[in-house]
């Protein structure tokens, strides 16, 4: 943690790279060249840039990296469309790590897990799937569901392609809306199609996409079998301090940003319907 | 016990202000806030309230955090948080002090707030009592005694004198250093403390039944149907937000000055639509639902987080201050328990 | 106020509609008549485009003083800019002068195409009597003063 | 007063039960007497909270703009001020007139609650008024002491109504409604300048003057539009305040019906319909007598022009 929780340090984005039309994936190290602070997979910094703002974005690269910290960033608001415009070199200030991240040490230790993204959902996912890869003995066979509006909009497509398919025990299933010629994967809604690879119940299940998403692929996890104390997700909401004062990610009596974002299913329950 | 004329206080605050910064309740134009002591100030201790709580000195309602340069790509970060110089807070009641505990318990919680910190520590808090006491107060229902005020130091004017009982080592050492000041005997004050507590008593929402608000209601009062009427006719201003003693929510904000970017913190409110807008949709879209947020968080979310402490200290400032009247003890009143009505 | 050859010099902010007095300061310029070199003009369609947040921002980032150029009543391209702007300026100038702002601060002109010579006349006499007050004490945002 | 409140509950009950409305808009008693507080009752029993007395001082025209989106009809109580905001709300076409039935009612000054409290009244259990005192708790008040400054100036008389409760008994107006501007104006400029400084110093941002304002109904306020470049809720130095009040000012120029809300609620005490009613003055002066909301269909003075308006240069010598 920084030494002051609200005063951030400069990062400078050191490579840039474009997964889909509206997703980049940046690059951040200090500017002597090193990870700005150690992280645990599913948690959070605060980017920002003087004068536009700041956001939170979840940091996508695992933890066992050592050199630098990686943020799929998709552009929908300010801070986003002048990072997406920005070029490498820029600097940034940057601050962090919050949320509780997802618990890796904890539930998730030595089950087979179910991975469920949607869009740039993958983005929090693939910190958590590249720790499981770093540390594969403690963990058992790992599903991962994908899917997205078409082809190009597959975030990572290449990390998955060359390293995830060919993995120890990784079953990969790709899908995308509507069909597309050059796609002969399957085509459909990620909710369909959870039910339709109909995943033994033992799995301990992550979920993250638009909450339209969420709320069918949890209905489909249930008919299955699934318990709710099984699924996780992480939550979409307006942050600003990232230490839970400033009152604005309050659900009930949890804050968002200290208590979650990674919620189990039966917690969300205890939550009023306010987020 | 130390005590001084009523009509001498003008003295006592000369002879502060000339050690240390001496903030007290100040009347400018019409309204009466904490301001720093300078000569020629009409310092105005008989009002019961401040507008603006106590609050502001220690959690200001804007504050410089840090200043961005940026030339090209790079930025440089200046460290704009100033060190405060140790104060003295005069006159603040009993219902201010106890909201410091409650903000205690939120900035100097982990991550400590080291702003906030740094002003709470340099502080020498002199409370007064309170002598008549409004209609609007329900200091009692919060635990707070109006007529022991606590802090470093407890004033409390009896006829034309005013008596100070130090609490604290800062305390004994503040009015140790103060030769104005004249030995007065503690029984002067039992009097009216009496009386005080009597005044209190006879108030109307001395006795307000709070029982239905703890943590484990939260889904049921949540869903109580009343808060439609409730918020009816709730304005979105942020009045209630910004008189109240207790309110926490604050917003990082940046500004452009001609030679680069200052970062500061400033207040804000619950109950403004854009507090939790994002990107993408705002998950409180009408007004009855930030009017629940507001009085949830104070009297369930809060102290369902703090082992029970509510997040109110019943000093009466919404009551007082709202445009349409709307406040927390009707809130209590329709939802707080049966002997309420 | 404004660095300029390291001594304080008035910072004048002109918005100028493009029609009459832009072109107008065109002309003085072509026609070598000199002003001073403080005023700094925005070019605006018309002088009614000019919103009273225009001029605060102005006085807020440093102007010492702003003037509203604009066609003369009757010839505006627009037909009726310029009459809208009359009013809402003289109502935006009265409340400032309200406020204890110096009156001398702010101003409107109408300067047509061809009037070169006034509008240099306009701007140096503006200018002048802007520098006799000094740096705009009353309407300043301490946080852009370095 | 007593006689006006039970017709109107009569008048409401009747409505109700014909069924021509289907909500009524008007006053809730409070806890202390004082805070009344609006309230949309929706039916006849809810009536027996309804109150119509000396502190009914808010606006509710505003409230009309949401509430005629809703279908079926409104039943609304409006005092005379209330009545000019209503009509320059129709103008802007804010409120769609046919699901709101209007109902006059007579105003003969609403009372301060502050200056009650000045007078050491803390808790009201009945008021009983006449056209020129108010006693309350045995204690006889002339009004001029303890009404609203908007009542002291009130010159409104009750406008075009579908009904109207009224037993013309209408109080005068003891203060020039543009004495302190006046006054203000004779000022020299520092005395001015100090009097604003002080004024404006004290606002807290809470913008209780702009969302209780009849005028200011923007669906979203320039000042909450985050890349205004305008902080809205930093009172961080002396400039923010006077640009948030100048502008607020300026937006209702010519459309302000000079109801007084804004200095009512402003928890800093600040006249606020001082700016309001220097605007006012001088369109009077420069422009012609205009009084916002006497009509629905005339044409606001900053939408209006004449060729032979006076020049800004003139308005007070601007190139002395």
């Amino acid at each position: 943690m920084t030494n002051e929780a609200l005063i951030p340090v400069i990062g400078v984005i050191t490579d840039i790279r474009k997964d889909t039309p509206d997703v980049k994936t940046f690059r951040v190290v200090t500017p002597d060249g090193k990870k700005a602070f150690e992280h645990m997979p599913g948690q959070c910094a605060m980017l920002s840039i003087p004068g536009i703002g700041e956001a939170m974005f979840s940091i996508t690269s695992s933890p066992t990296n050592t050199e630098f910290m990686e943020f799929s960033i998709k552009k929908c608001g300010c801070v986003t469309s002048w990072l997406h415009a920005c070029e490498v070199g820029q600097q940034v200030t940057i601050r962090g790590p919050y949320g509780n991240g997802f618990p890796v040490t904890k539930d998730f230790k030595g089950k087979n897990l179910l991975f469920i993204a949607g869009g740039i959902g993958l983005a929090p996912l693939r910190s958590v799937i590249n720790y499981v890869r770093a540390n594969r003995a403690d963990y058992g066979t790992v599903d991962i569901v994908y899917g997205s509006r078409s082809m190009d909009d597959l975030v990572d497509f290449k990390e998955i392609e060359e390293e995830w398919k060919n993995e120890k025990d990784f079953n990969v299933y790709l899908t995308i809306d509507r069909p597309q010629e050059g796609w002969n994967g399957h085509v459909g809604f990620v909710p369909a199609y959870v039910k339709e690879v109909n995943i033994p119940t033992d799995r301990t299940a992550v979920l993250c996409g638009p909450p339209i998403m969420i709320k069918f692929t949890l209905q489909a996890l249930l008919e299955l079998g699934f318990e709710k104390t099984q699924v996780f997700t992480t939550l979409e909401f307006r942050m600003k301090c990232g230490i839970g004062k400033c009152g604005r990610c309050n659900v009930g009596d949890k804050y968002i940003c200290k208590d979650g974002p990674v919620f189990r299913m039966d917690q969300l329950e205890e939550l009023p319907s306010e987020y | 016990m130390k005590k001084i004329a009523y009509k001498n206080l003008d003295l006592l605050y000369k002879e502060i202000a000339g050690a240390q910064e001496l903030y007290l309740p100040v009347k400018v134009a019409k309204a009466t806030n904490f301001k720093k002591y300078e000569d020629g100030v009409e310092v105005d201790i008989k009002s019961l309230q401040t507008v603006k709580s106590a609050k502001d000195l220690f959690f200001p309602q804007s504050e410089d955090m840090m200043e961005f340069k940026t030339s090209g790509k790079n930025i440089e970060i200046i460290d704009a948080r100033k060190t405060p110089a140790p104060f003295v807070l005069f006159g603040v009641r009993g219902c201010d002090l106890k909201s410091f505990e409650i903000l205690d318990r939120v900035f100097l919680a982990e991550p400590v707030d080291t702003m906030y910190k740094a002003k709470r520590e340099a502080v020498t808090v002199v409370t007064l009592a309170c002598n008549n006491p409004e209609s609007s107060c329900f200091c009692k229902v919060f635990g707070v005694d109006a007529s022991n005020p606590k802090g470093d130091v407890q004033a409390t004017i009896v006829g034309d004198e005013m008596f100070f009982e130090p609490l604290t080592e800062k305390g004994r050492a503040l009015l140790d250093s103060l030769k104005c000041l004249e030995d007065g005997d503690a029984t002067a004050v039992e009097g009216e403390k009496k009386a005080i507590a009597e005044k209190i008593d006879a108030l109307p929402f001395v006795n307000l039944d709070l029982s239905e608000f703890k943590g484990e209601n939260l889904m049921k009062l949540f869903d109580r149907p009343e808060w439609e009427d409730l918020s009816k006719a709730c304005l979105g201003c942020g009045t209630c937000t910004f008189v109240c003693p207790t309110c926490q929510c604050f917003d990082i904000r940046d500004f452009q000055t001609n030679a680069g970017v200052k970062r500061f913190r400033c207040w804000d409110s619950c109950m403004y639509s854009e507090f939790t807008k994002m990107a993408a949709e705002n998950p409180r879209k009408n007004q009855m639902q930030r009017y629940r947020q507001r009085f949830m968080h104070k009297l369930c979310y809060f102290p369902s987080n703090n082992d029970g402490e509510y997040g109110c200290v019943g000093c009466g400032r919404c009551v007082k201050k709202c445009p349409q009247s709307l406040n927390i003890v009707k809130v209590i009143k329709k939802l707080g328990g049966k002997n309420n009505d | 106020m404004q660095e300029m050859n390291n001594e304080k010099r008035p910072l004048i902010v002109a918005f100028c509609c493009n029609w009459c007095s832009y072109a107008g300061a065109d002309l003085a310029g072509s026609s070598r008549l000199s002003y001073p070199a403080d005023v700094k003009i925005i070019r605006v369609p018309c002088s009614c485009r000019v919103n009273p947040m225009f001029i605060l921002k102005a006085f807020q980032r440093g102007a010492d003083g702003v003037i509203i150029c604009g066609c003369h009543p009757g010839d505006c391209h627009y037909t009726t800019g310029n009459y809208y702007a009359r009013r809402r300026m003289s109502l935006l100038f009265s409340m400032l002068d309200y406020l204890g702002i110096e009156r001398e601060r702010t101003r409107v002109e109408w300067v047509s195409a061809a009037e070169g010579a006034k509008f240099s006349a306009v701007m140096n006499d503006f200018a002048s009597k802007v520098a006799a007050l000094g740096e705009n004490k009353r309407l300043e945002d301490l946080r852009c003063k370095e | 007063m007593q006689r006006i409140e039970t017709a109107m509950i009569e008048k409401a009950k009747a409505l109700l039960s014909s069924g021509e409305v289907t909500r009524v808009l008007g006053w809730k008693k409070g806890e202390l007497g004082y805070d009344v507080e609006p309230c949309v009752f929706k039916s006849e029993e809810s009536l027996k909270d309804f109150c119509y007395n000396v502190f009914c001082g808010a606006n509710l025209s505003k409230y009309l703009v949401e509430e005629s989106k809703k279908e079926g009809k409104i039943l609304v109580f409006l005092k005379p001020c209330d009545s000019y905001s209503f009509n320059q709300l129709i103008k802007e076409h804010r409120i769609n007139k046919e699901n709101v039935y209007t109902v006059g009612v007579e105003c003969q000054g609403k009372v301060d609650p502050y200056k009650l409290k000045e007078n050491g009244i803390e808790m009201v259990d009945s008021a009983v008024e006449t056209v020129d005192t108010v006693t309350v708790k045995g204690k006889e008040f002339k009004k001029e002491e303890i009404i609203l400054g908007k009542c002291l100036t009130c010159t409104k008389k009750p406008l075009s109504y579908d009904d109207i409760i009224s037993f013309n008994e209408k109080r005068e107006p003891v203060l020039d409604r543009f004495e302190t501007v006046k006054k203000l104006e004779a000022m020299t400029a520092d005395e001015r300048y100090a009097f604003w400084k002080d004024q404006l110093s004290n606002c807290i941002r809470c913008n209780a003057c702009r969302n209780v304002c009849p005028a200011c109904t923007c669906t979203k306020c320039v000042f909450d539009n985050d890349n205004s470049g305008i902080a809205s809720k930093a009172n961080s130095d002396s400039f923010e305040e006077k640009l948030f009040h100048i502008i607020r000012a300026f937006h209702v120029a010519g459309r302000c019906t000079d109801c007084g809300e804004c200095s009512r609620v402003c928890p800093q005490h600040i006249p606020l319909h001082l700016l309001n009613r220097k605007f006012i003055s001088d369109i009077d002066r420069l422009y012609g007598e205009y009084q916002a909301g006497e009509d629905t269909d005339s044409k606001g003075p900053l939408t209006n022009y004449t060729t032979g308006d006076v020049d800004p240069s003139d308005v007070f010598g601007g190139n002395n």
